[in-house]
């Protein structure tokens, strides 16, 4: 699906992707009093990031609840809340905090509409600011959504521009199952864009060609959108004409659109700056070859974070995937 | 004053039949004849229930069974203070609470057979299916506890079941403090049956008692012998009233022994001494509390047989139903994942489709 | 490298799976007395599979500890215990227990080394029996590896035979690094080989060659080697000879050896119990397309477990690969 | 007895200096005038420290800084009380005691300017790197010291930091249980200065203070006023004695107060009042201290300014050798992660070395 241009007569203002979660929020909230936003510094502070801002004033603190620092109680209440009647929306502060979670997060979020055969669905709703780029200490950088695609029963989501953000948050938190909603920090307050200002919802497993090429075809997600337009853009001007798909949804991957590109364009480059090892990328990869073989041109490349800790900010940007390292990637496929 | 003491906390425990049955009058509670041989119906039934599991188990119709014999006074007391807009978030070892809850008894042994629809529990039994990983359920009875709270209910509360082994776990810790910061209404329903597997409660930690935990979450607890019904009846019906008050959590701890093995996949000889099991068997919560029946003149024989016979009746008819359950079809095994399949799922349908065939 | 055979003179037993961890385990502490083992049940009970059987009759309650219930402790204690000098071997009990331990596997014990410039190093060995197959409670049939070969700073190790358990565990434990030691809970029992009495270690990151063949490789370790075999045999005998490579370390790979064995015979198939979404699979696939395209003559296949939560035990064989899924997908190759 | 007693506990608070510097004669510790100003002065030393690298990080010459303004008495009293062969499990706001013990001002600055190299701490300085997800270190000193008991020692502890914010943390509960259990030489320390971020302890638990924890562990407690360095210094002495005798774990909490923001990356002006801040000023751990010493005749004008010259020097001589140590190699992203690096890192570190060129 090609990026839908908002229509000309709808009101819009310029959001960056922080202050457009921020507004999804809100409207979701008001729509529905069942609603209910929970985590570390989500209230008074509104956020670390501010993504929560206003909330507790609009809304009240038995609905934007500032919880004891402990993310296992977080995502383990929440599945009781959700029992209850309630659609929990919890922040974890960084996807690098997140691991104390995981156990409710594996062993009940994911399971409970399977365990009880359909009885308890859970629409929880898991939001976490993810990736490099702010130079930040250790913890705050990581970007483990591949833990979260594997897993099954949850779904992952990662926006990449405001639109999208606003649109994805509101399906998120209408889904009847749980969503992992990962917000890459790194473009949190870096652009904006003309965002509708009436609540509406995207669908959740979509991915959206925010480009249309001839040559290669670059798969991406989140912060590396940017980083993909940039190669695109340098690429263009070296007549090289690439295809940017911007993912949106991990999982369900929208995999039609990957092996409709591949089919057209027989070249694909994967860009995440989670660890390459058994990461998303190998799983586009594994697909796309399997699915779309006799079309390929070349190998899938995969670029990506290195197989190493995420390196403390003096080092940091050596560590992230560059345009640089896309265009090799993507000369790559082209000379192979 | 320098030195000040910032801090007091006494921590009480509540005994009310002693091994042999004899009750303490002054501490009875005042229950109908009624009430009170429906306590032992209520434990009788359940020791049955385990029973048949365990005979089921060996013969091959049933998967691993962790027994709650031992325990009965424990479920039982606890139960018959239930109301029906109550909430349960039971560990394994609560088929007791369970069963006197209103899920069928077939629905029970299904899980332990090995089938998830044993967990889509009846319409109106508000109870959470089984949960494994230990402690991790008492963190959704806190949230249940403040869902109940914020939705403005002043009766209902939610139940988190553990063991002593779950103690130690970090989300005993958050589902306590949390639930205390909330003021949620939770019962933290504690059975201390001394043994987790083959490690004993001394090695589980270096305090007397689980209930004394309740002081570092700002929140009140106590301990009652988890072998004497009428003590845990009186100690549940306390903890609950203060929850239902609006007052915030309780945290109970019932001290009580697992008589069989952790489950039929262990063998409790390996690591604990037969004098233990001896000295517990003495303290049978069923044989006290028929004792104390039988002293009272409301059991004799043929109350007691008449009783056997109803529950066998029962257990059977239901074990019955049970084994005639088919198989689910393969395809379960994805069709609840998500309300809407993934085209993943869909392919993955298939196949399974195909081989059942 | 081809399996290598026992010596005639050495001497030998005939042991299962757990009975050789169980050796492994007594030689290194007989070893090397900084070797302790810890975990739940490890002590009298000697582990609920009796791996650690013994060894607390052998060491002492100083060297063989039953911890508290709790995996965060077992594993972050380890961690403290390693720095003051020890090389702590951990049990989780099962691997549908591990998330608990999360936090301390991945906030530290990955990371130690790195975060110290290599002052504090972790020699840290985790255990778990992992997947399906024994019919048990839920949660005692998973197969998390990808979690940890996606996570850079752990080796995770998964033996199929007995003979390489042994020698495997030993270089676990030798390794001055933090290893996930996956043992493949069903055939725990399900047979038992001639083992060396002596010592030894086998290295760790190489993949051993179980059978070598002509028409397809089948790639695969743990439990599913069985499988795999049995597969192998069918296909004998309708002609089609397979050869089947045991990862048996799944991170590193050893990707030399699946690489030239894929561009000797150009056709894939890889197996696994774990769900396939981002499992260790697609890297397998991603890394085979990538770096043996032109020698490829099919796609790379992935037979898996299924992108649900394993199921109770009714329908747990439903689940797990089989050699008749196996077998399609090797066909499917052929056919290509 | 049918309702018998079976804890109690009570949890004291010290304090001897009071806000204005006056002490409780009774419970001043006999330490020389050396000890006594050493103490003013390693105080006055951390702020000096602290203060430059909150300029550096206006500068944008450091990265998020956590200042440990107000907490000096705490980390002060206790550093003096530590032995060389002790070890810390710092979590992210320990630079006081850090520096105390050895480590470089230099390379503590590194790790907050974002360099792995600053936690290659010094030969003989046993101090873990920095943890920065909340409570997990406690777990590392529980072990550490379970390992300095299992290794014979018999003076040596290991002391584990956290926070307020730190003590909801599943890993709090189960680095204290483990520790009590073990009875490992551990000092768990925790500094309570009343805010997580923007979360104020009163919604952190609904308990009064974390030191009563320490009965639901079996383990010995007490609060301490953080602000006053000597009653930290006497409060530190005898958990310190405690964990040195074998007797196990302690949990020594100091009350205190956070009076910056949480890190340079928060603003708390969004989330708490003036007026508390003003509140703690006056009670600022420094100023009382040297009230002090100067009402005992210790100190004045003429060593205040020798001390701030010379921790100022000091500061600014770090500081120099910091910025110029140049950036590592692109390469050590990857050449630390294992002893060899495997084939794929092999690889990934010819890109990195290839761009660095
Ligand atoms: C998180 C977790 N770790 C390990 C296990 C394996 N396990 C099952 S029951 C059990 C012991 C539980 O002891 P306790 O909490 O006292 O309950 P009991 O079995 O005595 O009822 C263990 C270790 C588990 N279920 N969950
Ligand atoms: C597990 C985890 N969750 C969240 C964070 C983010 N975070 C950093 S500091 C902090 C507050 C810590 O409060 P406290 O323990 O009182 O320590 P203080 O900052 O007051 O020294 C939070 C939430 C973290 N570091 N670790
Ligand atoms: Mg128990
Ligand atoms: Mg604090």
């Amino acid at each position: 699906m090609v990026a839908k241009q908002t229509a000309a007569a709808e009101k819009t203002e310029k959001l960056t992707l922080a202050q457009a979660v921020n507004r999804g929020l809100a409207q979701e909230m008001e729509r529905d009093p069942s609603v209910i936003v929970m985590g570390e510094d989500v209230g008074a502070d509104g956020g670390v990031f501010r993504v929560t801002e206003g909330l507790l004033e609009k809304f009240g603190p038995n609905r934007v609840m500032d919880t004891p620092l402990a993310e296992s109680a977080i995502v383990g209440a929440a599945v009781g809340l959700a029992v209850a009647g309630f659609r929990p929306v919890c922040e974890i502060q960084f996807t690098g905090f997140v691991y104390p979670a995981l156990n409710q997060l594996f062993a009940h979020v994911a399971r409970y509409r399977n365990r009880s055969r359909g009885k308890y669905p859970l629409p929880i709703v898991v939001r976490m600011p993810y990736g490099g780029g702010i130079h930040p200490p250790e913890h705050h950088s990581e970007s483990y959504e591949a833990l979260f695609a594997h897993t099954p029963g949850l779904k992952v989501v990662i926006p990449s521009t405001p639109a999208d953000a606003k649109g994805l948050i509101a399906s998120a938190i209408r889904d009847e199952d749980p969503v992992i909603f990962m917000e890459p920090k790194r473009i949190y307050r870096a652009f904006r864009e003309e965002v509708s200002v009436e609540p509406y919802a995207l669908p959740i497993g979509e991915a959206k060609i925010v480009c249309e090429g001839r040559d290669v075809t670059i798969v991406a997600y989140g912060a590396m959108i940017k980083v993909a337009m940039e190669a695109q853009e340098m690429l263009e001007r070296q007549g090289v004409s690439a295809e940017v798909i911007d993912l949106r949804t991990i999982n369900p991957l929208d995999i039609n659109a990957v092996l409709r590109s591949a089919e057209k364009i027989g070249r694909v480059v994967v860009v995440h700056e989670a660890p390459r090892n058994v990461g998303v990328g190998a799983e586009i990869a594994a697909l796309v070859q399997e699915r779309a073989m006799l079309s390929l041109l070349a190998p899938v490349e995969r670029v990506c974070g290195f197989d190493a800790v995420f390196p403390f900010p003096r080092l940091e940007e050596h560590y992230l995937p560059t345009k640089e390292r896309v265009m090799e990637a993507v000369q790559k496929t082209l000379g192979f | 004053m320098p030195v000040t003491i910032i801090h007091e906390a006494r921590t009480e425990r509540l005994e009310i039949l002693d091994k042999d049955g004899k009750a303490d009058e002054a501490l009875l509670p005042k229950l109908s004849s009624e009430e009170m041989t429906g306590l032992y119906k209520l434990m009788a039934r359940m020791r049955r229930f385990d029973e048949k599991a365990l005979a089921l188990q060996r013969q091959g119709r049933m998967g691993t069974w962790g027994s709650i014999r031992g325990q009965e006074a424990c479920q039982a007391g606890l139960a018959v203070n239930l109301l029906k807009e109550d909430w349960l978030a039971p560990s394994f070892r609560e088929h007791g609470v369970m069963i006197s809850r209103g899920i069928p008894m077939r629905q029970v042994y299904a899980i332990w057979r090995g089938d998830e629809r044993g967990h889509h529990f009846p319409e109106g039994v508000n109870c959470l299916p089984v949960s494994i990983p230990v402690a991790s359920q008492l963190l959704h009875a806190a949230g249940l506890g403040l869902g109940l709270k914020l939705r403005g209910e002043n009766r209902a509360v939610a139940v988190g079941f553990a063991g002593d082994g779950a103690s130690s776990e970090g989300d005993f810790h958050e589902a306590l403090n949390f639930g205390g910061v909330f003021k949620s209404r939770t019962l933290f329903f504690i059975q201390n049956n001394q043994w987790a597997i083959s490690v004993p409660f001394h090695k589980q930690t270096a305090a007397k008692t689980i209930a004394q935990r309740a002081h570092g979450y700002g929140i009140p607890g106590m301990q009652v012998d988890g072998n004497d019904v009428l003590a845990v009846y009186v100690a549940a019906k306390k903890a609950l009233e203060h929850v239902r008050s609006g007052d915030g959590p309780y945290l109970l701890e019932c001290l009580t022994y697992r008589m069989e093995n952790h489950t039929t996949a262990d063998d409790a000889t390996r690591y604990r001494l037969a004098d233990e099991l001896a000295y517990w068997k003495e303290r049978d919560p069923i044989d006290r509390m028929r004792a104390f029946l039988v002293s009272s003149k409301l059991w004799d024989d043929g109350k007691e047989r008449a009783l056997l016979e109803e529950v066998s009746a029962e257990v059977e008819a239901e074990v019955k139903a049970f084994e005639a359950q088919p198989p689910a079809p393969t395809t379960d095994i994805v069709d609840f994942m998500y309300k809407e399949r993934p085209w993943y799922l869909e392919e993955q349908r298939a196949v399974l489709a195909k081989e059942s065939r």
